[in-house]
């Protein structure tokens, strides 16, 4: 648990000219795939049935987050199937934010013979047998946006970037906002997800550095805009001038939180979210909104593909591809808008 | 008095209120030994609530039992029945889904070991008591499946086959008609002769006197008096119950009877074949037949509630079809179901609103609903039909089931219909508003509406009717005239006899 | 006759009485809750506040009413919450990628939503299916659809005119405030004041005894369940207008907040048994449970433990109050 | 009296047809998806795959008959996948945090899941209060506990002896299975052998009639949802040995897949008819659905839209298979 902040604090200076390289994100990964760390031994075809057959368990298919990174999977496989490079793929597998559907999905990938799987965890401990009863089969397991528990062990390759992190990062984007501290607002995705817990985590941690910041609770709103709409309107009632920020687990919340401050007068609130979703990239695109921390979900899951391009080819790869979180402004939010 | 001992069943001073309503006030009961003891009173003189409250159902607030000699308390009815005291309830409850069987022997099944059903010998000691009783299904047939009347029979069977010494019987007879009657009635004789008490309700006078040796009497939850039936008339009994007398509960009225309003012909359904009559302008048209035999199911098709397989009905001489009941009331074609809990009324809702129910359109304005019309209206009319409610903004679930009945009525009352079909229009209802009932109908004819009455009681038929239709097994067979029955020529034996199939 | 008479004085006491409580024995627990709040935090009290809590229940508002309606005949409405989800992709579909005229798109997202609040009420009633299982397949097929709709995207709604709908005011009163006035004035004229109100009370109440009185059953479920689409759609537009996004991971688990307002002001689930009054105070209940807790600032894992507690204990203490099932 | 012979006659002989369709309609809807499923995907029909599917459908399994339970008795419970929550919690709070022997554990958590079982029978059954409400305020309360023991961290479980409960095998056979087996045999004889079965259908089936036949309401009740709340834990310890973690978040929703499982099984929502039979293949169904869509690869917006559409449809099959209130 403690190695986590220390993690993230590894990729943070990488992530500093993050901005500048992010613009074209899968060759920065497949550049990667050079260096030391790589094991070239890895043979493709697992199972030995002639044909390689991918499988692709996502976390949802409801988030908006995750919507865009299925679809270049989808379209990314049947191109690579209609090329040849790989037999079969299962198409995108519902993981229902649910790690016992993860896991049930983890069997049929064994069932239909996939030689490698790309898995989105939905928890870092709940998912992890997911991960390990593919890596059991001898599937290589390619784990995609956040580590499991046993992701350093047995999986073949990670690529994602740190939950702990992207909440530092909220935090830092709002003590830089507000010099003089005050008071702010955390809206919570639902209680026990790991993405709430790390994100809530790593701006616990960086908020306790700054005691001029008062929290002034945690509200749960289970990802739901309104819900985090009605905490704004509610936290403004009661602190009035002195509630300063809204902290949200995701920037779903964080543009419905802004939405609802601006609506009332109060565009001097900072709200900021993760995630990078296209409403509040254009909310900050058009000065609505300071910012929001922006995660290459896309980048992330073409990293994996390049990781099985490699293996294919029998080349080496990286072990870990951490695609940074960005943080999106005014001056780069052009990069990240469709 | 008698001495204590030849009571096996006393009840003194038993009070009980639901809510504000009173519904017992210091009341007494005491049943002999081997005694059919019948319990008389009108509609909500708390009949029931005494019987629920001698099985558990209900805590009395005041009053002490006693049962055997011995103080006598139970929770419910499992221990009422250990106790030996078993009761067949008013109204029908079947288990929809049990099997004859299982509901006959249902908290006493038979076991291995207590743990695991023996359904093999159950069914076979079911079969025994079925076929004791002549009845014409199996011990596996689902309750569903039977009609209202078999349902009542199975809940006698149900007591009866308890062991009991003393079994309550609320109006066991009120769906059941003269041939199963009988059945019941020797079994009755035989439980007697084992020395096994029933307390017997009906508001079937004839009954009473034929089945009973004594009668308690009460009136608007207080006792009024207790006595040997030999000792009183039919007539005494009524003032004792209404509190005043009934001159006479047929009521018939003359009137004139005009052209024909309703016809159909050869009308072929589910339970009925090739049906032909016509009904008038100012007749009450009675039809009469056993149970099953097809009366209620013509009825029902007729009003759109059922299918119809061939044949056509005329209205004022114009041909027309009923698809739903709505079609049918809206032509001018009402009626009043026999299965009053399923098809009468909405229990939780208030008796103003069931009165209006079907008389909506005509009284609004704009869209909306003219309320204080309707208000005024409702009120008329419960009052008219001397209704027992403390106000119509009361829910028909707090009504006893007579005046339940009554606001049935009223409903059609204000529809003021062309063709009234009344299905057992006096089931359960006590003989006051019985004749209040049949004098309502003579009035309806009058207004000139045609009034068909179906009934399973031969002397309301006979003196009701301008014309009887006897039914037998989902036929006609035979037409009776009001004059052949005023001049003697056609006496109850004889239309009995055609409901069984004579000529 | 004396006794009768006699009774009838009382009667019409206790009668009055029972009525009252009927209708505002909740009310007394949205009063106990008010006051309660307000020693707790005094930010709870201000007019600001109650305006902005009156806003935030207008989509529970809306849903709510049309779930008392389906209620009442004796069924439920599991698919609101996909409903808005629908409305939301629709909205978005149409305004920010076709261009669409805004009214004219939340016609036609009304449209699709009464549509399939339509196909509720069919199955119900054509079929006989039990309405958990039709509309919790609907829930299923509506939100599925919302996904197609959008391709699981998030549609930034950045139309003027359309964010209006939920942040412009009528002198001081918000719009959404409006709406739901408006809305909860018509449904009680419905329920309480025409005739269709009286068929749902009667087939919620006694089916049987309806059609026998000339009700048409299919006809008065499938207005029920039809009126609830449209609500829920109205729900939708408020919904979309607030988060000014439209996604289809929105508005799950919507319809228990609906429930519960609903049960809260005394809708039976048995059916037949509903006042539009006390389904208005058991949304204020929903709306003050969310809005106290977070003024009071109740600990984030104690809040789902809250709520649960509060509708049970108002259920049950509103039931020791006029002692009826509840 | 001729006629009524021979409709006894008759009458055997449609309730034995009937009894045949109510029992194995649902069946041919089963075999018919397991054709189809088999032609458009051949990995489906390795037996692989079926004991795959079937340690799957464990978990659902074991709600699914506790909901079928209480269905019976004309109620349904909301609590279930919070329940798993609450069991997965108390699991690793005891086993990783406490050191506790996971027996012992898995005893407190059963026990702790029965007791709010008992809970909502309590209430249902004390107080008679409407199920839905009941169950949905103890869902929320049991979730919050959930959040609270868990402090809203996902404890990992690491103790080998307790993930076997999902991972180790009698034979060929895993142990979820077995355990699915051992429980279907014991509902099956409990809902069909014994006399509190019985009471269970007449409770369901005619509650005033049950009570005038001496059967207790409270008692019978009770026993049906404390069996829920039992078979429930079974359910949450399977889940926290599958996913060796435990965490608050897990179980959201899973009622409705147990609802569907039971419907399909042909329990009727109004109560008083179910056959442990027809949940099994109802169990299946579901399983089927979801191995099913995911092995032939339907494009993934489509599938809710398609589970929606199977539960809607099977249950209408059923219905004209045999008439019947779906
Ligand atoms: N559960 C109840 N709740 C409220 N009032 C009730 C209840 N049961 C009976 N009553 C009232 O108690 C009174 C007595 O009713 P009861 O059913 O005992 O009458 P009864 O003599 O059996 O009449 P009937 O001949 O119509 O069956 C009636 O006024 C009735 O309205
Ligand atoms: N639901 C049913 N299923 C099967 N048979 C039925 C059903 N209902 C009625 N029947 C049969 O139809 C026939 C006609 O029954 P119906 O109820 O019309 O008789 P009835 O003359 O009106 O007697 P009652 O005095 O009971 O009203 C009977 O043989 C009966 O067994
Ligand atoms: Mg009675
Ligand atoms: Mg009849």
């Amino acid at each position: 648990k403690e190695e986590a902040p220390a993690d993230a604090a590894a990729p943070e200076p990488a992530k500093t000219e993050a901005p500048a390289k992010a613009e074209t994100p899968a060759p920065a990964a497949t550049d990667a795939a050079a260096p030391a760390d790589s094991s070239s031994d890895v043979v493709a075809d697992v199972n030995g049935d002639g044909k390689i057959t991918i499988g692709y368990i996502s976390k949802n298919l409801v988030d908006p987050f995750h919507a865009p990174i299925n679809a270049a999977a989808q379209e990314i496989f049947d191109q690579m199937k209609k090329d040849g490079k790989i037999d079969d793929w299962t198409g995108v597998l519902d993981g229902e934010t649910d790690p016992n559907k993860q896991i049930d999905r983890a069997d049929e990938c064994i069932t239909k013979n996939c030689d490698m799987v790309i898995i989105l965890p939905a928890e870092a401990t709940a998912s992890d047998p997911a991960v390990t009863k593919m890596a059991d089969a001898g599937i290589h397991v390619i784990v995609v946006n956040s580590k499991t528990d046993s992701t350093d062990k047995v999986a073949v390759s990670y690529c994602g970037s740190d939950d702990v992190y992207a909440g530092e990062l909220l935090a830092k984007w709002v003590i830089e906002q507000v010099p003089d501290g005050g008071k702010y607002a955390h809206c919570q995705g639902i209680i026990g997800n790991s993405a709430q817990i790390q994100r809530g985590e790593g701006l616990a941690n960086t908020m306790k550095d700054h005691p001029e910041f008062e929290s002034v609770g945690d509200f749960p709103c289970d990802w739901a805009a309104d819900k985090a709409a009605n905490v704004a309107t509610d936290m403004m009632n009661k602190y009035g001038d002195d509630l300063k920020a809204i902290i949200c687990d995701n920037d779903d919340m964080s543009s419905a939180a802004q939405r609802a401050c601006n609506d009332a007068g109060r565009k001097d609130i900072v709200c900021v979210g993760v995630d990078g979703n296209q409403k509040p990239l254009e909310m900050v695109k058009a000065g609505e909104m300071g910012a929001t921390v922006l995660q290459d979900g896309v980048g992330q899951v073409k990293a994996a593909v390049s990781v099985i391009d490699a293996i294919i080819a029998g080349q080496p790869f990286e072990k870990e591809n951490i695609v940074p979180f960005v943080l999106v402004t005014k001056d780069n939010v052009d990069q990240y808008l469709k | 008095m008698e001495k204590k001992e030849d009571y096996i069943l006393e009840c003194e001073g038993i009070s009980k209120a639901f809510g504000g309503t009173q519904a017992l006030s210091n009341v007494q009961l005491h049943v002999r030994r081997g005694e059919v003891h019948a319990l008389l009173g009108e509609n909500g003189a708390g009949k029931s609530t005494l019987m629920k409250t001698i099985i558990g159902l209900y805590k009395a607030d005041a009053g002490s039992i006693t049962f055997e000699g011995m103080p006598y308390s139970v929770k419910g009815p499992v221990e009422a029945i250990a106790a030996g005291i078993s009761m067949i309830h008013q109204e029908l409850n079947p288990e929809p889904y049990l099997s004859i069987a299982e509901s006959i022997f249902l908290k006493r099944e038979n076991t291995f070991g207590g743990i695991l059903l023996n359904k093999k010998e159950q069914n076979r000691r079911a079969a025994e008591i079925l076929e004791k009783f002549a009845f014409p299904f199996g011990p596996k047939t689902l309750m569903q499946e039977l009609t209202l009347a078999q349902v009542q029979m199975i809940e006698i069977i149900k007591a009866v086959s308890c062991d009991a010494q003393l079994i309550i019987m609320d109006e066991p007879t009120s769906s059941l008609d003269s041939e199963e009657t009988e059945h019941l009635f020797r079994t009755i004789r035989e439980l007697k002769g084992k020395g096994v008490a029933v307390i017997y309700i009906s508001h079937r006078m004839d009954e009473i006197f034929e089945i009973c040796d004594r009668v308690s009497v009460f009136r608007d939850g207080t006792f009024v008096n207790s006595c040997e039936l030999a000792d009183v008339t039919k007539d005494e009994l009524i003032s004792m119950m209404v509190g005043r007398n009934v001159a006479n509960v047929f009521p018939k009225t003359d009137c004139e009877i005009g052209e024909t309003v309703f016809k159909v012909e050869n009308l072929t359904g589910n339970g009925f074949e090739n049906i032909n009559f016509e009904v008038h302008k100012g007749e009450i048209l009675g039809i009469s037949g056993l149970v099953g035999s097809g009366r209620s199911e013509t009825m029902r098709a007729i009003f759109g509630l059922d299918k119809i397989k061939s044949g056509s009905m005329y209205l004022e001489g114009r041909k027309m079809v009923n698809k739903s009941p709505r079609a049918a009331i809206k032509k001018g074609i009402c009626m009043v179901n026999e299965d009053r809990k399923e098809y009468g009324l909405c229990l939780f809702r208030s008796i103003r609103e069931n009165i209006s129910l079907p008389n909506l359109p005509a009284r609004q304005r704009g869209i909306l609903i003219n309320q204080k019309r309707e208000k005024k209206e409702c009120n008329e009319v419960a009052k008219m039909l001397t209704v027992k409610a403390a106000s119509i903004e009361h829910d028909g679930f707090s009504l006893s089931g007579g005046n339940q009945q009554k606001v049935v009525i009223a409903k059609w009352f204000m529809a003021n219909p062309k063709v009234l079909i009344l299905d057992e229009p006096t089931r359960g209802v006590d003989v006051g508003a019985k004749a209040e009932i049949h004098s309502l109908m003579c009035e309806f004819a009058a207004k000139g509406m045609a009034v068909i009455m179906i009934s399973s009681e031969l002397p309301e038929v006979m003196g009701m009717s301008d014309r009887i239709l006897i039914y037998h097994e989902g036929k006609l067979n035979g037409e009776v005239l009001r004059k052949e029955i005023i001049s003697g020529a056609m006496g109850q034996e004889k239309i009995l006899a055609k409901e069984f199939g004579g000529k | 006759m004396a006794v009768k008479e006699e009774k009838k004085v009382l009667g019409i006491d206790r009668d009055k009485f029972r009525m009252f409580m009927g209708k505002y024995g909740i009310g007394v627990v949205l009063f106990i809750m008010i006051i309660v709040i307000s020693i707790m935090e005094p930010a709870f009290r201000s007019a600001k506040n109650f305006i902005n809590v009156a806003t935030q229940v207008s989509i529970n508002g809306m849903i709510s009413y049309g779930m008392c309606l389906v209620i009442t005949t004796g069924g439920i409405d599991l698919s609101v919450g996909a409903q808005l989800a629908l409305v939301s992709c629709i909205l978005g579909q149409f305004i920010t990628n076709f261009g669409v005229n805004p009214f004219l798109a939340c016609l036609i997202a009304l449209l699709a939503s009464t549509a399939f609040g339509f196909l509720n009420g069919f199955f119900v009633a054509r079929f006989n299916m039990f309405p958990f299982v039709v509309t919790l397949s609907t829930q299923l097929i509506i939100r599925g659809l919302a996904q197609v709709i959008s391709g699981g995207n998030a549609i930034p709604l950045t139309s003027e005119t359309f964010q209006h709908i939920y942040s412009s005011k009528v002198g001081p009163i918000p719009l959404p405030i409006v709406i739901l006035f408006i809305v909860t004035v018509v449904v009680y004229i419905m329920l309480h004041w025409t005739k269709f109100g009286r068929y749902i009370f009667a087939v919620g109440g006694n089916v049987h005894a309806a059609i026998a009185s000339g009700v048409s059953e299919f006809w008065t479920k499938v207005g029920a369940y039809t009126i609830s689409g449209l609500l829920a759609g109205i729900a939708g537009i408020i919904f979309t207008a607030k988060t000014s996004s439209a996604q289809s991971n929105i508005g799950i688990g919507y319809e228990t907040d609906a429930v519960a307002a609903c049960v809260l002001g005394g809708t039976s689930f048995a059916g037949g048994v509903a006042t539009i009054p006390g389904v208005v105070m058991g949304i204020f209940i929903i709306g003050f449970i969310y809005n106290g807790m977070n003024l009071i600032g109740i600990e984030s894992y104690y809040q789902s433990m809250t709520k649960g507690a509060v509708i049970i204990g108002a259920v049950l203490l509103d039931m020791v109050l006029n002692r009826k099932k509840g």
